[in-house]
Parts: structure tokens; C-alpha cells; sequence
């Protein structure tokens, strides 16, 4: 199946190893990701907190750039981005007095015929080929983070209950994981304020460590790189703030995936993260874990 | 209050509903509040029942204006009798247009038992109204004398 | 050829100053077909009366016009007068002389002419009167009450103590609604089962009822006086009249963890069972979805050891047709389930309960008897949060209405809990204290002064479970809305008061009509409370909207009482203005077009259809049949009819044109 | 038809400003509180979201300049845990949204909130000029913006030694079509231009 595919800017740097991850389970998976010629960033918070205008005519390009490419889905990875581009399209649609200022402010037309979806839409879907193809399986406890942008606003979400969803954990499930039931899971990190104000973010991302440490996590799950920031690079100034330190590793899902695909650590990019990825000796240990099954 | 002795009296018909407007004029007359005497009553239970044919009758027969009022919305006696009117009445605008009614002469409202002194407002509102638009000859009337309903029908 | 005579009063100086009386009764003598007019000083007076019954007589008078003060006056002394006098009553017309003219106008010459304008159009209208009778309809003296809660059972009884027969049909196994459920009562805190009992055995003992429970209306057709309501009594699996209520069957039968409805789900019960102990009347039913014998085939564990060989298991659902005069609706409510709460966990957390659910842990026959225990692993609870407004006032979730009782039985909660377990700390999290009512306020006041009950003024955002305690997020917005963070053992949201999940389907079967909560219409809110659109049916209780146990006897009693005042009389006696579609007498002929816009239009549903059938029986047309006893008289049918098939008595096409042209 | 209008001609107010650009309407706000319980930000903000609404709900003009005047409003993460749950259904980020600019139009920016204004403008300031966000040089400009030399230094070797920063940055190929869209956005709103680069 082929997809559009914004990879966004912190896939290009910050989270290579997301991008990475995707980009080697997305051929097992019978995906093909086109990427959108020329896109651009999609203005995140910043944007919509300075000018409304652009907050949408930097998304409404990139959609535009990949309806003109004929994509009937365009793949965004990062929920953040996702949640800029799904809510430009939204409101477009909604207003065709708007659609057509915007269309002329970016000097490409726009009907919005692509649909935005997530890596967990797209996971989601996969789950039987995962299941299938789990040729080590990841036979570890996982806490599940969607953090804000995957389940809310409720115009946006595809979780069917976005106050415990359970999207993510079918994904998990189905390559071998236990996923945990935890408190957090749609709270949030602290996001773009990671740069401005760590303080705050290692008060808000340390409660989202903390309790699913405490519930026998063995690693965290996520499907943005904001969150993973929060939660993996900022994990010293959390420990600092909570005076605790926590070893517990923060995968994308795309990487645990992979790893149950019976990819290489390498190429899933784990080598990249803050916190180490290493488990207790266990049921199963990632990439070197004999087969099970 | 004292009347302008113009030199047109416009004729003006009220379509009105027993339970509110017609017992709001009753009350502006308890109030001894004073209007202009144009204006003709005819009551009917219910805005509801005030059909098309009516007000066309009365611009026929001489009327330089009407007036169609009854409860306020919500408030009606038989609970949904001037909902039914209200609907209507968009229709009734239309058709009117379309036989060529002009539509300055026909004034809806709301006047509830309670508002006596509205009724007089209006009254006197829709005189200057119609006053300003002068007398009605451009609609052919009829003034044959015996009812004849076969005849707008 | 018509003979009218005028009237003309001066009311004193109320008409005479302004208006000139005489003069007026002069210009309608001279209008055709008046044959009398005269003026005089007090025309309502008994001398005033005299002149115009002498001239009926004299005269031979086939209508009269009396201008004077308002219809909405004296239309009914006057029309009472002609009728002493031998004219029909309807052939009496008022010209509004006084409020419509004399003290809205000036004294001038323009405003006697206004007089003699309204007299004409009057006396052309009544040159068009028919005589008309009033509408004799007879009652058929019973009354259909559906739903045995408190509602039903006050109305039944009223009714039935009133000497008037009264059928009663209660869906569940018992009677006794929601209130059989409660614990105690505010605001006195009074059991409720010991006030609710005696009423039950009186409805099962009294004479005057007939009680079908297990039983739904399936049909109801006709109208006010003579309704046909056809009941359809579900299979129980039982003969009613041999089953003594013994309970064996009950202590024998296998299966037993079925959740108990009455319990809230908190408790079990059996397949065969009755709903609770004090049960009315004390006779089991067998659950068929669960009974093992109906799944699998054996069992029948229940029919060896019933000492009277009650069982029937191959029983079926029977249809009984009972011919009514009344319906009282008082069919109840229900409440939102814990699921209904997705940031308090989709009623995943099983120490997260409804109020109702709490009701039967304070009950002294609940599955705690009485014990205040937690369901998820029966330990007391040591803080307990309530949450009020669950639901309601909450228009995000569809409701954005108050459901008035939660804050009162909150408040009798805390109370209650902090009665049983005195070292417990409950907390209130509530937006406004709603507590309107006869020593409801001091209710409230006493929970929290005497009580101790803490209550924060604010709305939660979530609950979440951490190590066997229920994190309950909330802030005080009294005190700067600080976040409050409460680690509690026990949950209990006072969830919102709704309509039974049927409700919609029941009003459209009676033709009833409701608001987009689904909640009953009343007919008008503060001057016909208890009565609906549709004329001969009633409403009690909380199917009308959310309300206590004293609002709903009240409103019982008021239902109970407009039915009794109905059974008062044999017939219905109605003003004629009514509508009717025209016919010629045989054959049978009407210019009615089939097309039913009438039948779309009227708010009472008075629009019947009827065949027109040739000499052989064959159907000829459909045309539309006003059923008199139900037509209010609005008139809108005759407005919408295009072929001037259907009018308004009093108010006929005729008439009205008539008065056009007299202008 | 003849009722009394008693809606004299007037200036728009603020809550009625606030409605044209957001289409949201702060007096749907009952004052729950529900809000506040679920902003994560709330034990930092100097007003509550509700608070925030209260500020506007009064309808006066050194009111409305409290709220223009408040940290909260750019502390706010638009994680829509507010709007999620709001009983009232009030869309507080995007009322937060309009806040934010206005009180940058109006210069009423809390001072404890120029790190966070500058980091947005740095983060604009970037795309400006390549269409997409070069990390290294927005960490960069934002550093000279605010002077926080330090923070953060510690992890930026780290980053690099995992090869997660690149000093190059990625440009669009069309960085002129980028740029028009900033201008023309910029005309539509002059005084919200997007950054001060
Ligand atoms: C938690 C809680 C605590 C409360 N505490 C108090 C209190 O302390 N004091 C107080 O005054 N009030 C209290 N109330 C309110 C009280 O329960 C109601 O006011 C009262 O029960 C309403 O009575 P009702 O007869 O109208 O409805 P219900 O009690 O609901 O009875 C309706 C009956 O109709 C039956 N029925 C429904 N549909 C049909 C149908 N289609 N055909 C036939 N039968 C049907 C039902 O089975 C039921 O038996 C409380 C309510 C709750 C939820
Ligand atoms: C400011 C205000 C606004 C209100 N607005 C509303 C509203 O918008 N909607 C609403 O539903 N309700 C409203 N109400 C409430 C409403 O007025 C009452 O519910 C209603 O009038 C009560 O009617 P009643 O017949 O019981 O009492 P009353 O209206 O007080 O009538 C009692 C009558 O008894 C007479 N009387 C007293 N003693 C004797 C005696 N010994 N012998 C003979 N006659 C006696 C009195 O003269 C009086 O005529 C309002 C009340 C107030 C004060
Ligand atoms: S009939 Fe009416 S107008 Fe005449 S005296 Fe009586 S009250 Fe007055
Ligand atoms: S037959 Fe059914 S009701 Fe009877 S005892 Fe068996 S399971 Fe119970
Ligand atoms: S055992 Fe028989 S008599 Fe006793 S309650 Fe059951 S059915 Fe009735
Ligand atoms: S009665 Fe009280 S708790 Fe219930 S909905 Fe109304 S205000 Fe809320
Ligand atoms: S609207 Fe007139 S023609 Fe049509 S069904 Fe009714 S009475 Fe007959
Ligand atoms: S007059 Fe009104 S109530 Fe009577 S049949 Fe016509 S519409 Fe129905
Ligand atoms: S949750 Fe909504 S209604 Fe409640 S205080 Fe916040 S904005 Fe207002
Ligand atoms: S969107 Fe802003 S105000 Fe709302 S909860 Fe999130 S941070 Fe708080």
C-alpha cells in the first residue's frame, strides 16, 4: 500500500530514529512511503500562537504539495504535526470562505481530497501482518503514552474512547507485549515547552515516568517525537526533580514493532536514544532474544 | 393624544387571535390607553386558523393594511396553532408577493393578553406605516357588497 | 329572512360619553334584515336582560347583536339570556363597543362611526350563525394508570377510593418503582420502604384496582371518555392464582448469579425470583433469558419442589383489551450508568457507583444490609467523594438540564455514610447547591454543620485507580481554584435523572408529545401541569421531568383528581366550536379530497380518516372526519384545507367573510 | 413587526471580539472549574483557564488587560485536556490562542514569558528562512535571544555524538514560496507578524 509521508522536521534530526524505525518496518509491513516533494514545517505551537493565518498556511502547503502528488493518505508521524495538519484540513474543509484565502496565500489549490492519518492508524491496521511476522516477540511489560494530540481534540481523534484508549496497546499487543493499564497515558508531557521552560516539563513528564515505573513498566511506549524528548532526553532533569532515577527505556512503537519484526537494534536506531535500552534478563531480550514461538 | 387630520385615513383589518391579542386590546381599553381608530377586529381562535384567502379578502374588499396577530411563540393556547401560522406565514409572504400584494401592508406581530399598551403601539405604528404609503388602489377591490368566497378561491 | 335585533348599552358614561349610543342604535335599525334596535343605560342589568328576552318573543328574533363591552365579559350572559328566551345560545354575537372603542378613542365623530361599523359587522356575521349544541360525549368510568411507582401507585389509589375503577400496569414483577430502591428519605430521613409498603398492599388489596404486573400497553386508540387499551401480560412461567408465594422455588433454583436489577447490579439474584422481599404481589417470575431450563432444556429444578404445582413454563405472553374513559401516565425514570463517565473511567472502576447503587449500600435490605461497604472488596470506606451534577448540567454530554433530587439525596448520602461510619471523611464536589424546597436548605445546612460534610465548590476532571485508592482530580474554585487532589476509597457520582430508555416509543404509541430530553410534555406549564395535549390522559412523576417523592404524590394527586372531576359527570359537555367536514346526507358526499394536510396540521390529532363506501360495500374515497370529542377548535385544519372541505363551527369560512365585507 | 430593539449601536466589546475571531463565546463559561482540575499547567499559572475566562466574563477593560497581562495564557500547551472535558463546551486553547496574540499586539507580554515568546519567534525565524526548523540554529538564535547560554548546553554533544543534530540545515527546494507565505501572513495581520527576525 502506498502513502504519502510527511516526515516533519524533528524526523530529520532530533528523532532520526523514529524516522529510521518507520522507514525499516513500513516494507515489511507492505507499506511504500512517498515523501511529499518539498514539504515544509507545519508551524506547530509556535504558529498558532503568533499569527492564525499562518498557523494554517504552513500546513495547507505541505497538504497541498501532497494532494497535487495523487496521495489518498498522507502518513504523519509525529502526532504534533499530525494534529496541525489533520485540524488545517478540518477547518478548510469547514470554511470554504477560508479555503479559498488560504489556497491563495500559499499559490496552490486545495479540496482537501487527502486524509491525514497517524503511525498508529497505520499500525493499527497492520496489526494481523504484525502478529503474523513477530518472529521475536516482544514478551515485555509496556506502558502505552498517546500524550495529547493523538486523542484530542475529539474532532480530531480516531480513538474510539480518548479517555483510555486502547489503539496503541492492540498495536503492542500484537507484537508480543503486555500492555499495562496505567494513569497516564493521555496526560501531558509538557511538549513545546521542553526548550523554554524544562523545569515544567520535568514536573509533567516525571509523573508520566514515575507511575509507570511504578507499575512495573519495562519500557514506554510513544508515537511522537515531542513526547519522546520529553520523556527519554529530558530524563536527567526529571530525575533531578523527583531525586529517583528510573531505567526505564522510551521506544517509539515503530521500534518495538520492528524489534518483533526481528529487525536489528542498529537499524531501528535504539543506539540513538538518551536512555539506554536495556532490559532485565527477561523472557525475552530485544534483537539478541532467541526465538519463542 | 391627538390625531393629525390628514387628509388619508388609511382602513386597517387586524386578524387576531381570542386568547392573546384580542384580549390584549381588551386590555388596552381597561389601561383607557388611546390610538388611532383606524383599525378593525376580526377575532378568530387562533392565528392558526387565518388562512391566505382572508387577508387577500380583506385588501379586496377595501384594506389599506392588516395586521395578523396572535400569541407569542411558545405561548399559544392550542400549543401549536400559531407555530403552524408562523410557518405559514413565509409561505403566505411568498404567495402574496406572487399575486402581487405589497408586502409593507401586511404587518405580523405578537401581543400577548398582558401587553395592552403594545397593542396601541402597533396600531398606531402601522397607521403611520400605511399613511406614508398612501391609499391602496392599486388592488382591485371589490366593493360589491355580498361575501363571496367562491370568488377569491 | 333574517330577523335581528340590536342592542346598544351606554355602560353609564363607560360608552355613552364617548360613544353616541342612540345614534348607533339608530343606523343598525336601518341595516337590512335588522328588524329591532334600541339603546340602554345597563344592558347586562336584569332590566337590560328583560329587553332583550321581551324582544326575542315579540320580535320573533332569529339572532341578536348586543353591543357592548368585551365578549370576554358578558358573551355568556347574554347567549345564557337568548336561550331563556327560546333562541339558540349561538345566535348571539357582541360588538366590542367599550374596550375596543369608547376607551381607546377620542369623543368623536369617527369613533361613533367605528361603533356602528363594529355593530354592522356583527350583524352580517350573525345573519350567518347556526344554531349549535353542545358536545355530549359519554365516559366509559375506568381509568388505565401505567407504571406501579410512587407516581402510579397515589394516582391509582386516589382514583380508586373515588369509587372509580382503575387498571393498573406495571412493567416489572412488582410495583413500587424507584422509591422501593431508596434507603432513607429526605428531607425528613424516613425509611422509605416503611412508608411505600403499605401503600403497595393497599393497591393489591383495594377493590376498585385491577393489577397487571409483567404487563405492557401494546395499543391505546380512540379518545378522551372512550379509550380502547389493549395490555399485553407477559408469560411470568407461573399461574398466579395457584402460586401461595412460598419462596421454594426461589431457595431451590440453581442459577443464581444473575445481577439483581433491584440491587442496582451490586447483589444476585435467582432466575426464578421476585424483585425484592415486600414484593407486590409476592409471586415469582422466571427469567427466561437466563433459566436453565429455557437455554438448555433441563432443569425444571423449580417445578419438583413447588408444593401447590404452580409452574407453567410453556406459558404464553396474553393480550387482555380493557375499555378506559382516563390514561395517567407516570412510566418514571432512570439513571445514567457509570459507563455513561469516560474520564471517571467508562465504569471500569468498580468502587465508582451511581447513587442509586449507593442507595442499596445504605439500605437496610440492600446487599449490605445497610453496611456502607465498598463493592470491589467490601471494605468500609474511609473517604468516600461525592460528585454531584454527574451528567447533568452538562451539555457536552447531550444534558443540559438539572436534575433537581441530586443535590438533596447527596447531601442525605454524605449524611447517611457519615451516620454509619462516624471516623469517615466525605467530601461534595459541587457546582451550586439546589436545595428549594420545605426544610430542604436546613437539610443541606445540617450535613454540612452538624455533619461535617466537606463540600468543594468545583467540577472533577478525572479519576484515576492507583494502589487500591481512587485518585480524584478536582480544584476549589473558592479558593483561588487550587488544584484538590482527594485519594478516596469510594466514589458515588449522583448521576442525571433520564427518561426511560422507551419513553419516546410510548409517547408516540398514546400520541403524547415530548421534549428533546424525552421527557413528557405537560399540556401547559404552570396552568395545566398535569394534564397533556391530548385530552383524557394525565401525568405524574418523574416521566414528566426530574422530581422528588413529595412533588411526584403531589402531581399524582393532581392527575387523580382532574380524572375523578372527568368520572364527575356521564357525559363530556363541549363547546361546539369544533371543526367539520362537510357532507351532504345520503348519499353520502363530501368534497373532501383524501389529501389529510388537515390531519398534518392539527396539534390534538383529531383528524380521523373515513371510507366512503358505495351501496355494495366499495370503498368510493377516503375522506376526513373530525372525531368531536377531541378537536379543540384552533381552526388551523380549515386554514390549510384548499378545497374548503373542513370548518370551524362559530368561525366558518361564511362568517368571517361576511364581517370582511361588512367592513 | 413592533418590539422594542434594545440593542443600541455600539463598539464591539472584548468577549465580543474574542467571539468574531474564535466564533467562541467566554459567557458560555459556568465557571466549573473542570478545566482548571485537568490543565496540567495550573499549579504554574497565575490564573486558572476559568480564571482566565472569569478575567474576560466581567467585561472590563482593566480586567481584560489582567488577562492580556497573565503568564498563563503562554504557558498554556494547547493540550486540549480543557476543551476535552469543558461541560460547557468552550474552546479555551483556541481562546488562548487569540489571547496570546493580542497581548503581543498590545505589548502586554508577561515578562516571565519572553523566553517563551522568543522561542516561538526563533522557531519562525527559522522557518522563515528554510521552510523547515533547523534545530541547531533555532537552539542557537534563541540562546542569543535570551541569553540562557548554559541551559541546555550539556545535551547538545550528546545529540551530535548520536548524530540526531545536523549543523546543516534542511531547506525546502522553493524557499521563495515559503517566504511569500510569511509575508502575505504577515500583511493579512501586521501587528501579529509572525517573528521579529
Ligand atoms: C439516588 C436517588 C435517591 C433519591 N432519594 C430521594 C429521597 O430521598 N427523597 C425523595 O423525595 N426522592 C428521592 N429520589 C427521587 C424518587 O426516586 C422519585 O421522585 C420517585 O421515585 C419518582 O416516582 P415515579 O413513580 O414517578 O417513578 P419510578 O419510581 O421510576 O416508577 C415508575 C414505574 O413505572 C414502571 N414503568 C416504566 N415504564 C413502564 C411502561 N412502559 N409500562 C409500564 N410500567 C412502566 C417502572 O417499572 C416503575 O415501576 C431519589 C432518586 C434517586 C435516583
Ligand atoms: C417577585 C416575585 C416574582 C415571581 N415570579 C414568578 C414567576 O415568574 N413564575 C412563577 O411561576 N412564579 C413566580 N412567583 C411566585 C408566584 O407569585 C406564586 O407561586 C403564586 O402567586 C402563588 O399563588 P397562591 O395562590 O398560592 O398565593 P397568592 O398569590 O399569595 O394568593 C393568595 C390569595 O389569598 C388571599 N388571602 C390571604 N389570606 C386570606 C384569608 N385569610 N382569607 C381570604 N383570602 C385570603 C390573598 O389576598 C391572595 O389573593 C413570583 C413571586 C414573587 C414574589
Ligand atoms: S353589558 Fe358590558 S358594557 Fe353594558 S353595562 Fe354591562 S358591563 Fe357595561
Ligand atoms: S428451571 Fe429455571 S427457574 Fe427453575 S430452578 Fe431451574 S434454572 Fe431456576
Ligand atoms: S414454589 Fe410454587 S408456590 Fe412457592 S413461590 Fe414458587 S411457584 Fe409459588
Ligand atoms: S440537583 Fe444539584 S446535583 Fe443535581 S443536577 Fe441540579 S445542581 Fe446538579
Ligand atoms: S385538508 Fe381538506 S381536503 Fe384535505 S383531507 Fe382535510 S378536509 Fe379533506
Ligand atoms: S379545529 Fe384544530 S383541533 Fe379541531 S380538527 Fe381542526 S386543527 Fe384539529
Ligand atoms: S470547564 Fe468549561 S465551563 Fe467549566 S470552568 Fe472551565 S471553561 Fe468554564
Ligand atoms: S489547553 Fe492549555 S489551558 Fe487547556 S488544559 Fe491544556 S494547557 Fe491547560
Amino acid at each position: 500500500m502506498k502513502l504519502g509521508y510527511f516526515p516533519g522536521c524533528s524526523l530529520e534530526s532530533s528523532a532520526r530514529e523514529y524516522n529510521e524505525s518507520l522507514q525499516a518496518v513500513a516494507p515489511l509491513l507492505d507499506l511504500e512511503l512517498c515523501e511529499v516533494p518539498d514539504w515544509n514545517c507545519c508551524g506547530a505551537t509556535a504558529a498558532h500562537s503568533l499569527n492564525h493565518k499562518l498557523a494554517l498556511a504552513l500546513p495547507a502547503r505541505t497538504l497541498a504539495l501532497a494532494e497535487r502528488a495523487g496521495f489518498d493518505e498522507l502518513l504523519v508521524p509525529c502526532s504534533a504535526c499530525y494534529s496541525r495538519l489533520a485540524a488545517t484540513r478540518r477547518d478548510l474543509l469547514a470554511n470554504e470562505a477560508l479555503r479559498q484565502e488560504i489556497t491563495s496565500i500559499i499559490e496552490l489549490d486545495y479540496v482537501g481530497s487527502t486524509k491525514v492519518v497517524s503511525v498508529v492508524d497505520v499500525l493499527g491496521r497492520a496489526a494481523p501482518t504484525i502478529r503474523a511476522k513477530a518472529s521475536v516477540p516482544f514478551l515485555r511489560k509496556v506502558a502505552c503514552y498517546y500524550g495529547c494530540y493523538l486523542t484530542r481534540p475529539a474532532s480530531l481523534t480516531t480513538c474510539a474512547r480518548p479517555e483510555d484508549p486502547q489503539e496503541m496497546e492492540a498495536i503492542v499487543a500484537s507484537a508480543g507485549a503486555t500492555p499495562l493499564d496505567w494513569a497516564f497515558k493521555i496526560d501531558c508531557c509538557g511538549a513545546a515547552l521542553s526548550v523554554s521552560r524544562t523545569a515544567t516539563v520535568a514536573e509533567l513528564a516525571g509523573r508520566i515516568v514515575a507511575d509507570a515505573a511504578e507499575r512495573g513498566a519495562e519500557a514506554l511506549v510513544v508515537a511522537c517525537p515531542l513526547c519522546h524528548t520529553n520523556l527519554d532526553l529530558r530524563r536527567p532533569a526529571i530525575e533531578r526533580h523527583r531525586g529517583v532515577s528510573y531505567a526505564l527505556p522510551v521506544l517509539y512503537i515503530t521500534q518495538l514493532v520492528g524489534l518483533a519484526l526481528g529487525l536489528s537494534e542498529r537499524a531501528l536506531g535504539l543506539h540513538r536514544h538518551h536512555v539506554p535500552v536495556r532490559f532485565a534478563p527477561g523472557a525475552a531480550a530485544p534483537a539478541a532474544a532467541p526465538k519463542e514461538n | 393624544m391627538e390625531f393629525a387630520v390628514s387628509a388619508f385615513e388609511p382602513k386597517l383589518v387586524a386578524f387576531v387571535c381570542n386568547w392573546c391579542t384580542y384580549a390584549g386590546a381588551d386590555l388596552t381599553g381597561t389601561s383607557r390607553i388611546k390610538y388611532a381608530p383606524n383599525v378593525r377586529l376580526i377575532r378568530l381562535p387562533c392565528t392558526g386558523r387565518i388562512d391566505f384567502m382572508l387577508l387577500l379578502q380583506a385588501f379586496g374588499k377595501g384594506a389599506d393594511g392588516v395586521i395578523v396577530s396572535g400569541c407569542h411563540p411558545g405561548d399559544c393556547h392550542y400549543t401549536a396553532g400559531n407555530f403552524h401560522a408562523r410557518r405559514r406565514w413565509t409561505l403566505f409572504r411568498r404567495l402574496l408577493d406572487f399575486v402581487g400584494v405589497d408586502l409593507r401592508r401586511v404587518h405580523f406581530a405578537w401581543v400577548s393578553a398582558a401587553e395592552g399598551a403594545k397593542w396601541a403601539e402597533l396600531v398606531n405604528d402601522v397607521k403611520t406605516k400605511i399613511q406614508a404609503l398612501g391609499p391602496y388602489d392599486a388592488f382591485p377591490k371589490r366593493l360589491d357588497g355580498r361575501p363571496q368566497p367562491a370568488e377569491v378561491a | 329572512m333574517p330577523r335581528i335585533g340590536v342592542f346598544i348599552c351606554h355602560c353609564g358614561e363607560n360608552i355613552g360619553a364617548t360613544v353616541d349610543a342612540a345614534a348607533v342604535a339608530k343606523a343598525a335599525g336601518e341595516l337590512p334584515g335588522v328588524v329591532h334596535a334600541v339603546d340602554y343605560k345597563y344592558m347586562c342589568s336584569d332590566p337590560g336582560q328583560n329587553l332583550i328576552k321581551e324582544a326575542i318573543r315579540e320580535k320573533k328574533l332569529t339572532g341578536v347583536v348586543v353591543g357592548a363591552c368585551s365578549p370576554r365579559m358578558h358573551e355568556p350572559t347574554f347567549r345564557r339570556a337568548c336561550a331563556e328566551a327560546g333562541l339558540n345560545a349561538f345566535l348571539c354575537e357582541m360588538a366590542n363597543l367599550r374596550e375596543h372603542c369608547s376607551w381607546v378613542h377620542e369623543k368623536l365623530p369617527e369613533t361613533t362611526e367605528k361603533a356602528i361599523d363594529l355593530v354592522r359587522v356583527m350583524v352580517e356575521k350573525v345573519k350567518r350563525n347556526r344554531p349549535l349544541f353542545p358536545i355530549n360525549v359519554p365516559i366509559t368510568k375506568t381509568a388505565l394508570v401505567l407504571g406501579g411507582g410512587i407516581a402510579g401507585i397515589q394516582a391509582a389509589l386516589d382514583i380508586a377510593n373515588a369509587g372509580h375503577p382503575v387498571v393498573l400496569v406495571e412493567r416489572e414483577a412488582s410495583i413500587g418503582g424507584h422509591m422501593a430502591q431508596l434507603s432513607e428519605t429526605f428531607p425528613t430521613l424516613d425509611c422509605s420502604q416503611c412508608i411505600l409498603t403499605p401503600r403497595m398492599v393497599e393497591v393489591a388489596q383495594h377493590p376498585n384496582i385491577r393489577l397487571y404486573t409483567y404487563s405492557e400497553l401494546e395499543s391505546l386508540e380512540g379518545f378522551i371518555g372512550n379509550f380502547k387499551a389493549v395490555i399485553r401480560k407477559k408469560a411470568r412461567g407461573i399461574d398466579e392464582a395457584t402460586c401461595t408465594g412460598c419462596g421454594a422455588c426461589i431457595q431451590k433454583c440453581p442459577t443464581k448469579k444473575i445481577p439483581s436489577e433491584f440491587n442496582a447490579h451490586l447483589g444476585h439474584r435467582t432466575a426464578i425470583y421476585v424483585p425484592f422481599p415486600q414484593a407486590v404481589p409476592n409471586k415469582p417470575v422466571i427469567d427466561r433469558a437466563h433459566c436453565t431450563y429455557y437455554r438448555t432444556g433441563k432443569c425444571k429444578l423449580c417445578e419438583r419442589v413447588c408444593p401447590t404445582k404452580a409452574l407453567r413454563y410453556d406459558q404464553e405472553d396474553l393480550l387482555v383489551e380493557v375499555a378506559v374513559g382516563a390514561v395517567v401516565v407516570a412510566t418514571g425514570y432512570e439513571v445514567k450508568g457509570t459507563d455513561f463517565f469516560p474520564e471517571y473511567g467508562y465504569g471500569r472502576y468498580k468502587d465508582v457507583i451511581t447513587g442509586l447503587q449507593f442507595e442499596r449500600l445504605a439500605s437496610a435490605s440492600g446487599p449490605t444490609l445497610g453496611a456502607i461497604r465498598r463493592p470491589s472488596d467490601g471494605q468500609v470506606p474511609e473517604t468516600v467523594v461525592f460528585i454531584a451534577c454527574a451528567g447533568s448540567r452538562d451539555p457536552a454530554k447531550g444534558l443540559h438540564y438539572c436534575s433537581k433530587i441530586c443535590c438533596m439525596y447527596t447531601a442525605k448520602h454524605a449524611m447517611l455514610y457519615k451516620h454509619k461510619v462516624h471516623h469517615g471523611r466525605p467530601y461534595v464536589f459541587y457546582m451550586d447547591i439546589r436545595a428549594g424546597g420545605k426544610m430542604y436548605e436546613e437539610f443541606v445546612r445540617r450535613a454540612i454543620e452538624e455533619d461535617q460534610v466537606s463540600y468543594i465548590r468545583g467540577r472533577v476532571s478525572r479519576i484515576y485507580e492507583k494502589n487500591g485508592k481512587l485518585i480524584v482530580k478536582g480544584v476549589d474554585t473558592l479558593l483561588n481554584s487550587r488544584p484538590v487532589e482527594i485519594a478516596a476509597d469510594l466514589v458515588v457520582l449522583a448521576t442525571a435523572m433520564v427518561p426511560q430508555p422507551d419513553a419516546e416509543a410510548l409517547a408516540q404509541k398514546m400520541k403524547i408529545s415530548y421534549d428533546g430530553d424525552r421527557f413528557l410534555n405537560e399540556a401547559h406549564p404552570k396552568l395545566r401541569p398535569v394534564e397533556m395535549n391530548t385530552a383524557g390522559i394525565f401525568v405524574a412523576g418523574a416521566c414528566q421531568a426530574p422530581k422528588d417523592i413529595p412533588e411526584t404524590v403531589a402531581q399524582a394527586s393532581g392527575a387523580a383528581s382532574k380524572v375523578i372531576g372527568l368520572f364527575s359527570k356521564d357525559e363530556l359537555s363541549r363547546e361546539p366550536v369544533v371543526a367539520v367536514v362537510n357532507r351532504t346526507a345520503p348519499p353520502l358526499f363530501s368534497t373532501c379530497v383524501g389529501c389529510f394536510l388537515c390531519e398534518t396540521a392539527c396539534p390534538y390529532q383529531a383528524i380521523e380518516r373515513e371510507e366512503i363506501k358505495d351501496r355494495n360495500g366499495n370503498v368510493l374515497k377516503t375522506v376526513a372526519r373530525v372525531n368531536q370529542g377531541v378537536c379543540q377548535g384552533c381552526g388551523t385544519c380549515v386554514a390549510l384545507c384548499r378545497s374548503k372541505s373542513i370548518d370551524l363551527q362559530g368561525f366558518t369560512n361564511e362568517q368571517v367573510f361576511a364581517e370582511l365585507v361588512a367592513l | 413587526m413592533s418590539s422594542a430593539s434594545h440593542a443600541a449601536p455600539h463598539a464591539p466589546t472584548f468577549p465580543e471580539r474574542v467571539r468574531e475571531a474564535t466564533g467562541e463565546s467566554v459567557f458560555q463559561c459556568y465557571q466549573c472549574g473542570k478545566c482548571a482540575a485537568g490543565c496540567p499547567l495550573a499549579a504554574e499559572m497565575d490564573y486558572t483557564p476559568n480564571q482566565i475566562l472569569r478575567l474576560l466574563q466581567l467585561n472590563l477593560p482593566e480586567m481584560e488587560e489582567e488577562a492580556l497581562r497573565a503568564l498563563s495564557i503562554w504557558l498554556c500547551l494547547t493540550c486540549e485536556t480543557c476543551a476535552a472535558r469543558c461541560p460547557q463546551e468552550v474552546d479555551i486553547p483556541k481562546i488562548m490562542d487569540h489571547l496570546r496574540q493580542e497581548s503581543r499586539r498590545r505589548g502586554l507580554v508577561h515578562p516571565k514569558a519572553k523566553d517563551i515568546l522568543a522561542f516561538y519567534e526563533s522557531l519562525l525565524a527559522s522557518v522563515r528562512k528554510g521552510g523547515r526548523l533547523h534545530e541547531v540554529g533555532l537552539v542557537a538564535s534563541y540562546k542569543l535571544k535570551t541569553g540562557h547560554l548554559l541551559q541546555d548546553v550539556l545535551l547538545t554533544p550528546q545529540l551530535l555524538q548520536r548524530g540526531k543534530l545536523s549543523l546543516r540545515p534542511h531547506k525546502v527546494a522553493d524557499t521563495d514560496a515559503v517566504r511569500r507565505i510569511f509575508d502575505r501572513c504577515d500583511a493579512a495581520a501586521p501587528e501579529n507578524k509572525a517573528d521579529h527576525a
